[in-house]
């Protein structure tokens, strides 16, 4: 039940939001010329920290804005969030 | 042209329902209103730009309707006067040259005013923000949820009694349901 | 004094457990993770293979994972061919469990119904009932009424929101006493001398080359001949450490029971429209679930508005709950899958073995992964049942997807 | 004071805040008795000088009344009227005239009728949140609200003032005088709310706690008006000060379990709160100076005390001698009990002491009273992972640090609480000595887990089952623990405890589902021609959220005529459909094209300005989520069309894209979906209705060709119109503002009304499309099919250098011939509708099903009579099916197997005659 800050619209209940899942995983420029196992990688695999873990989210219910955030995914503190183009401090 | 269709509300069946309501809470569906989703850039400039209320869940009153801040880069324009094809249009005039966008969503949503000493309460019954006047005061706006259906939430007034409610077209009815069963409670 | 409610009176358990060894330098094999399929490897490396010089290493209390919280439905109903042949392979090994380990863990099958509630819901549910039959594995669609016969306070009214259109049952399908369960593996593997080592959580390993010669531990190092990952959660936490990269996501997922109640519910109901599912204990309590919560989180915990939205699907579909109480409230963590199936087998470290991705679902999988992952060890092939299942799938695109045309995956 | 027994019950004079004036009456186990308004079940009980109310779970042992609050781990009752009710405490649930109450042998009993009771929710969001209205409670409540702040105090009592029970003084004035001043203060204060009757049941992260208020089970029914019956407060706080006091800790021996055996501080409570003396020969068993209050105010009340005091002296002790009418047994400790002898219902009759001496002795009794010290309450600081210490001076576990945002005052903090001896049991037999009263867990239990080889308590609670009872262990989590360290030989801080775990106390299931029932459990999306279809007598399916027109039955139809009748009608004359519900999506800015380039798998960006197209979307995987057609309004400008199911998540799988991935695209997304109602005129005579009712509209062939649009007015209104086809048939798709769905559709009705036009559901649509091998996404795909296993390989572009999931269509996997395949299936009978869902087996030449595992070749994932074909016929998706049209292939049905030929998945004019009209 937490109370996430979507950067634009302040702290708004969890309910609002919808889980993106892992940040700043960029969709591969040339997708043709990987191989199929780093393709693979793409699409399937990604992190999955315990710990601080940079994650997309978006608000949902609200603005309908994405934005990222960084959590610890042992306590489920979110420790930042931040629009989408700005870098984690 | 001469408009000789007629229009129907969704929540036409509703009247009655919304007139036989208990004392301190009023609900009423709002006449037609013309809509328009407007997107321009963050840092758009001009005329326009100046309208615009620029603070995240804010709405501003204009000469023939309002505005209600969206998300960043939109917002919903509200006319009273102008109709649908022609608040798009003028609208997209503008939005045009600042690679924005202006779409016609007068049927997208309806809205619903929500007056009386009780509103505040029945409101909270279903929505997570914080309603108080010290903090959602006229001029106020929130894009939450109400019960189970999203809604764009607008504060009138300075005491906490008075609300408008936009809601998705297909969810009037479920919203309609919900609040006058809320206010079982007051009865 | 008044007569004894039914189910008051359960099996009394064993006076003699388990020892509680310090590790010994090193064993043949370290089961990393000692939960439900951590110990059935133990259990059937010794009894199948003869293989006893093993170790479970536990990083807390023996079966504290995943094994102690979940809602202990066991069915083999799964949609595709794959699926379907590890858990009905379980399905039959928990039919002689009680013997096999001697010990009593209240398997009691009294039958599975997946609720349909829209057009989409019966299509979907006809095809796994029909692939089902031809598979070999009980398994038939009733209609409401039916419905009814079998489980009477099921909501079938027309009035609902969502009104249940039908069913699948599968009558052999049941539930266990999870922990009961857990220690009846321990017991066993303790019996044939395989060393169950608590508060010993692996921290890292030692390599040469593809293989692992050691694991790090709190306990200090161990050498160890093969290495199987049964860590479930937390898979991923030591895959990481051996560089080694899985797709799979942890997430809380959530259960919760009632107080113990005269029994009213002779049977397990799942909905994955309305999103609940229910059986009743043998203590008398509800045990229930839902989905898992939708972010990451390691923290046995979930959020209570997945609770609250539960509460009202069991009371939209079981008219009778809605003055049962709720009791207490927990989590566990999960690790899903893309392809909600599970991941076991090799690992690119040769003497490594992965066992992990079974997400909300594994537990009925215990004997049956347990037989095979202990097969596969032992042989340093894949069984045939788990050969489906590699890591490599994710590659080829050859998935045994799980998510659309299955059940709930509980 | 001076008191005087009430004849023939344990009411005393003088004492209790009770309305003695009004009498209520009830029945428990059959019995009727009385009690006053203010009483609980448990007080009205013991002043009627019931004692046994119920058996235990596994021995059938008697018990009774433990706690007189929410501690209680034995009183527990069913409710049978006003409604029944499982597993209550008769000390939590208060007196109401009629009420029928029986006792329980530890399983509880659900109603067979439905509930009618309302429950509902309440958001709050204040800057100081006080759980517990005890003194420390209210002192921090006062505090906050002079500061300012927005306040909630809420406390699970009907009564606020906790602990303090008036016998006390403040500040130098009764605490009932305190208690009556801050609530008075309290109360000048606009912004701070004060609720009694309400449990604060799960504290969770950021300051949120739920609290569940009892609202009217207290009132007699004529009082209780529309109120809800329970209501769930969703409380957010800046600050949450957790001040619920704590659970006083009983001290083991054997047979602690009768009747009559009772947390001393209780027993006090039921003396000032209802008037109740629990017994008028008592024995009260403990080692600290905090108990010594019961004593004396029992002893004052007109009962003989025996303190049975573990400690040999002490400075108190002197104290309790001087209390008229008691008599101390320093350094003496209870080690059982005995049985009543005249009620014969194993209720206490006699407390078995052995002294500092040694020697055993009796003494009589009809109420043991026991105080082993106190437990600091912390449960709802443990919920938000707040660490908890052992406290060897309080024999307790309390809050050992700070958590951001929570705070902890009073006797929750272990402040005030009286150090004692800490002692867990005595010694005796260890099968007679109850540890979990309710679960009949002994020591007996926890030796025999540890001798098993046990060495966590969560191991020695899952082999004991204790503390998992309906108490959840509040006065028997730390006895348990200290005797389980005992018997390991370990410091129990070592060993710790259980984890407290959401809801402090049960709450029920209605309570948490609130109104979320009936029709609000979850919205109906409807149309705006929703009554008209009611009206019309539509069948509705239920289509994710939404309400659809299945079929419109005439009377005497069922669905399948319906169906014949409606789709023979499109195919003949002209039929309507309702498909308002298609998701549509706004598309605007000059990088729509290239934005559509990349979602789709065919080309948008060439599409013209007046044209259609249909598309298909991939997810990365390179498996079909959605298709639909799209619309090209100007250059900068299309409109998409979705599936109905897929509405939302196509414009977040969109948005995402655009906002995470593409953000330097110049392009906008906005949803249309209820903004226009999409009427589907079809069938070969649509274009005389469509002429008529758009008269200024040239709406030949020529003038407006298939897969374009136009935009045109009625009624001085603006339609759009789309020559779309989802049957094949000539197809004019009217659009326009949903103000004006209703007046639209009947000019069409009315219009079309001497061609027969017949408004068709969506079981016709999807007939119609499925003879025409026109897939639906979600019913002939799963998520594992790729728009070439479609046979839409003519829709995935070739030229485009890339779009999302084109590289998943090179995956080894996607080569595989066998992978299954969309074709049609023709039951050679001509008469068996394939059950959808079927699955496909090999010709058996013998007729004869093979024994399991039969290999499957695929599933029937559409089926239908046709009206056109006047035959049954299905889509399927079959492994390498194209390459197999022109096979027989097997379909078990019931016991049967049913043979059907393989086809090409178009059936009806193959050619794509029809569609020009
Ligand atoms: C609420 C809930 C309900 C469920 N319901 C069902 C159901 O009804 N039916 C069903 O079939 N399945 C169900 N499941 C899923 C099932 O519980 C799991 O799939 C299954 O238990 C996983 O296997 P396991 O028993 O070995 O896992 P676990 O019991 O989680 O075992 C993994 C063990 O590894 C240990 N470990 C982790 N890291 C380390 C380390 N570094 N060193 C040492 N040890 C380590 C952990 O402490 C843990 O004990 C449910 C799960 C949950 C949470
Ligand atoms: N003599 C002793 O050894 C001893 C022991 C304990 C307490 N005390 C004294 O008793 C007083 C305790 O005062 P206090 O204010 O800390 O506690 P309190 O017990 O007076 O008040 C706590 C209140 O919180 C309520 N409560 C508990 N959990 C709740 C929940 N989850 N939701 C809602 N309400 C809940 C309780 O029912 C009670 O009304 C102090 O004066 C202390 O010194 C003395
Ligand atoms: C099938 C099942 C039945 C349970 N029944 C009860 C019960 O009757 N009472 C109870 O307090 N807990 C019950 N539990 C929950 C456990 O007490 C505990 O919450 C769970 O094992 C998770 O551990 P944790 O809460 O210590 O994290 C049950 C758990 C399961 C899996
Ligand atoms: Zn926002």
């Amino acid at each position: 039940m937490q109370l996430i800050h979507c950067p634009w619209c302040g702290p708004r209940e969890e309910v609002e939001f919808h889980y993106g899942g892992q940040a700043h995983i960029a969709y591969p420029e040339y997708p043709s010329a990987l191989s199929d196992e780093s393709w693979a990688h793409y699409v399937f695999f990604r992190d999955n920290t315990k710990g601080e873990f940079a994650e997309r989210w978006s608000h949902s219910s609200g603005c309908r804005r994405w934005f990222n955030a960084v959590r610890d995914t042992r306590t489920y503190t979110f420790l930042k969030t931040y629009k989408i183009g700005e870098v984690a401090q | 042209m001469a408009r000789t269709l007629q229009r129907s509300h969704p929540l036409q069946s509703y009247e009655s329902a919304f007139a036989a309501l208990p004392e301190g809470i009023s609900v009423k569906a709002e006449p037609y209103l013309s809509m328009t989703d407007l997107r321009l850039p963050e840092d758009v400039d001009g005329p326009l730009g100046k309208a615009l209320p620029r603070e995240p869940g804010g709405w501003v009153s204009t000469a023939d309707g309002l505005i209600v801040w969206l998300g960043p880069d939109e917002w919903l324009v509200l006319s009273g006067s102008r109709g649908p094809g022609e608040l798009e249009a003028d609208l997209r005039d503008l939005a045009r040259p600042n690679q924005g966008s202006a779409v016609d969503v007068s049927a997208q949503r309806i809205s619903l005013r929500v007056r009386g000493r009780h509103a505040r309460d029945l409101l909270s019954g279903g929505c997570s923000i914080d309603l108080h006047p010290s903090v959602f005061q006229n001029g106020r706006s929130a894009q939450t949820t109400l019960g189970l259906t999203g809604v764009v939430l607008l504060a009138l007034g300075a005491d906490g009694d008075d609300f408008r409610i936009l809601v998705r077209s297909s969810f009037a009815g479920y919203l309609a349901e919900w609040l006058v069963d809320a206010a079982t409670e007051y009865r | 004094m008044t007569e004894q409610p039914p189910g008051a009176h359960l099996p009394e358990h064993a006076d003699y457990l388990w020892r509680n060894p310090e590790p010994k330098k090193s064993y043949d094999v370290v089961i990393v993770g000692g939960g439900g399929h951590g110990l059935a490897t133990a259990h059937y490396l010794a009894k199948n293979h003869g293989i006893t010089n093993v170790a479970v290493l536990e990083r807390g209390w023996l079966a504290g994972g995943n094994m102690a919280r979940n809602t202990t439905l066991i069915r083999s109903n799964y949609l595709w061919d794959e699926s379907a042949a590890i858990y009905e392979h379980a399905l039959k090994l928990w039919e002689g469990l009680e013997e096999d380990l001697d010990y009593p863990i209240l398997f009691s099958q009294r039958g599975v119904l997946n609720l349909a509630h829209t057009e989409q819901d019966v299509r979907d549910s006809v095809r796994r009932v029909e692939a089902n039959k031809l598979n070999g594995i009980d398994a038939e669609w009733l209609g409401p009424d039916e419905v009814a016969k079998i489980c009477p306070i099921v909501n079938i009214s027309d009035d609902i929101r969502y009104p249940v259109q039908g069913a699948t049952y599968q009558p052999r399908a049941g539930i266990a006493k999870h922990d009961w369960v857990a220690w009846g593996f321990a017991r066993r593997a303790d019996e044939a001398g395989i060393d169950l080592i608590q508060d010993c959580e692996v921290t890292g390993f030692e390599t040469d080359g593809d293989s692992v010669t050691k694991v790090r531990t709190s306990k200090g190092d161990i050498a160890a001949g093969k290495v199987v990952l049964c860590a479930a959660g937390h898979t991923s936490v030591l895959l990481d450490q051996l560089g080694v990269r899985a797709p799979l996501q942890s997430h809380p997922l959530q259960a919760l029971v009632s107080e113990l109640l005269e029994p009213v519910h002779p049977t397990i109901v799942m909905s994955n429209a309305v999103h609940v599912y229910v059986s009743q204990a043998h203590k008398g309590e509800l045990v229930m679930g839902a989905g898992v919560d939708s972010y990451n989180g390691y923290g046995q915990r979930g959020a209570f508005h997945i609770i609250e939205r539960q509460m009202a699907a069991a009371v939209e579909l079981f008219p009778v709950f809605a003055r049962a109480h709720l009791l207490r409230s927990w989590a566990g963590i999960v690790d899903t899958t893309p392809d909600a199936s599970a991941i076991v087998g090799h690992t690119p470290y040769e003497n490594v073995y992965l066992n992990c991705g079974w997400g909300t679902g594994g537990f009925k999988a215990t004997p049956g992964v347990g037989w095979c992952l202990a097969d596969t060890v032992a042989n340093d092939r894949p069984h045939p049942y788990i050969a489906p299942f590699s890591l490599d799938r994710f590659v080829s695109g050859a998935l045994v997807d799980e998510h659309g045309a299955a059940a709930v995956a509980h | 004071m001076s008191s005087e027994r009430v004849d023939g019950s344990s009411r005393v004079d003088g004492y209790g805040r009770l309305d003695r004036s009004r009498t209520l009456r009830f029945t428990f186990d059959g019995q009727p008795y009385t009690g006053h308004p203010g009483d609980t079940i448990a007080s009205a009980l013991l002043a009627n000088g019931v004692v046994v109310l119920g058996s235990s779970v596994k021995l059938g042992r008697s018990r009774g009344i433990s706690a007189s609050w929410t501690e209680d781990a034995t009183g527990l009752i069913q409710i049978e009227e006003p409604f029944p009710e499982p597993m209550l405490l008769a000390s939590a649930v208060e007196l109401v005239d009629g009420m029928v109450v029986r006792g329980l042998n530890g399983q509880g009993r659900l109603a067979e009728v439905p509930d009618a009771a309302r429950y509902d929710r309440r958001h709050h969001h204040v800057d100081t949140l006080v759980v517990g209205a005890g003194p420390a409670g209210l002192r921090a409540a006062l505090a906050a609200a002079r500061r300012g702040e927005r306040v909630a105090l809420i406390d699970d009592r009907p009564e606020a003032g906790g602990s303090l029970t008036g016998s006390e003084t403040i500040d130098g004035r009764s605490s009932r005088h305190f208690v009556a001043s801050v609530l008075a203060d309290l109360a000048e204060y606009p912004d701070v709310l004060h609720l009694q009757r309400t449990t604060a049941f799960g504290h969770y992260d950021d300051g949120f706690v739920l609290a569940l208020e009892r609202r009217t089970d207290h009132l007699p029914a004529t009082e209780a008006g529309n109120r809800s019956r329970q209501r769930v407060h969703r409380i957010r706080a800046q600050r949450v000060v957790v001040a619920t006091g704590a659970h006083e800790r009983p001290i083991v021996f054997a047979d602690n379990d009768r009747p009559g055996i009772m947390l001393a501080a209780s027993a006090r409570d039921f003396l000032h709160r209802y008037g109740v003396l629990v017994g008028r020969e008592v024995v009260l068993f403990t080692s600290h100076d905090g108990a010594y209050d019961t004593a004396r105010d029992l002893a004052a009340a007109g009962a003989s005390v025996t303190v049975v005091e573990a400690r040999p002296q002490g400075p108190a002790l002197e104290g309790v001698r001087a209390i008229p009418g008691a008599r101390v047994i320093p350094g003496a400790r209870v080690i059982s009990t005995l049985a009543d002898q005249e009620h014969q219902d194993g209720r206490i009759g006699a407390a078995v002491v052995i002294d500092a001496e040694g020697h055993e002795f009796f003494v009589n009794c009809d109420a043991l009273l026991l105080s082993g010290g106190w437990n600091p309450t912390a449960h709802l600081f443990s919920h938000v992972r707040g660490a908890l210490a052992y406290d060897s001076q309080l024999g307790a576990f309390k809050p050992a640090q700070s958590v951001p945002g929570t705070e902890v005052v009073g006797a929750a903090a272990g402040e005030g609480i009286q150090p004692g001896l800490v002692i867990w049991r005595v010694p005796g037999p260890r099968e007679r000595q109850f540890v979990d009263v309710q679960r009949d867990s002994t020591v007996a239990d926890i030796a025999r887990a540890v001798g098993a080889g046990l060495r966590s308590v969560e191991h020695v609670k899952r082999y004991t089952t204790i503390g998992t009872a309906h108490d959840q262990g509040k006065t028997s989590g730390m006895i348990a623990a200290g005797i389980t360290a005992e018997l390991m030989n370990r410091p129990i801080e070592e060993l710790g405890t259980t984890t407290f775990r959401p809801p402090y106390v049960p709450v029920a299931f209605a309570a948490l589902a609130g109104r979320e029932r009936g029709e609000l459990f979850d919205p109906a999306r409807k149309t705006a021609l929703h009554e008209w279809h009611v009206k019309a007598g539509a069948v509705f399916e239920d289509v994710g959220q939404w309400k659809r027109a299945r079929h419109y039955p005439k009377p005497g139809e069922d669905m399948e005529a319906a169906v014949l009748r409606e789709c023979a009608a499109v195919r003949t004359g002209v039929g309507i459909l309702d498909g308002s519900t298609l998701g549509k999506i706004d598309v605007q800015g000059p990088d729509a094209p290239a934005l559509l380039d990349l979602m789709y798998t065919n080309m948008m960006s060439s599409l013209k300005v007046g044209s259609v197209r249909y598309g298909v979307m991939c997810g990365v995987d390179g498996m079909v989520i959605d298709d639909g057609t799209v619309v090209r309004l100007a250059e900068d400008r299309y409109m998409v069309i979705t599936t109905t199911g897929g509405a939302a998540k196509i414009l977040d799988w969109m948005e995402e894209w655009v906002q995470t991935e593409w953000p330097h695209l110049k392009v906008k997304l906005a949803s249309v979906t209820e903004q226009w109602a999409v009427f589907p005129v079809v069938g070969p005579r649509s274009r005389e209705v469509i002429g008529e009712v758009f008269g200024d509209l040239d709406v030949s062939n020529e003038a407006f060709g298939f897969m374009t649009w136009r935009d045109t007015e009625l009624g001085g209104v603006p339609v759009r119109l789309a020559r779309i086809s989802f049957s094949g048939e000539l197809a004019y798709e009217v659009n326009v503002n949903a103000w004006y769905a209703e007046a639209v559709w009947l000019k069409l009705l009315e219009a079309g009304a001497k061609h027969n036009i017949t408004p068709y559901g969506t079981e016709t649509m999807h007939v119609l499309r499925a003879e025409k091998g026109y897939p639906i996404i979600g019913q002939d795909t799963d998520g594992t099919v790729t728009p070439q296993d479609l046979g839409m390989g003519w829709a995935v572009s070739k030229k485009k250098p890339d779009f999302v999931g084109k590289r998943s269509f090179a995956r080894a996997e996607n080569q595989n011939p066998l992978r299954k395949q969309l074709v049609g299936l023709l039951p050679t009978d001509e008469s068996t509708k394939l059950p959808e869902g079927s699955q496909i087996v090999e010709f058996a030449a013998d007729g004869v099903l093979p024994a399991p595992p039969v290999p499957m070749l695929g599933h029937v994932t559409s089926s239908y009579r046709s009206a056109a074909l006047g035959r049954p016929f299905a889509l399927a998706l079959l492994k390498g099916g194209r390459e197999r049209i022109g096979d027989v292939v097997h379909v078990p049905v019931g016991e049967q197997l049913v043979a059907a030929q393989i086809t090409s998945a178009v059936l009806v004019d193959p050619e794509g005659a029809r569609r020009d009209g």
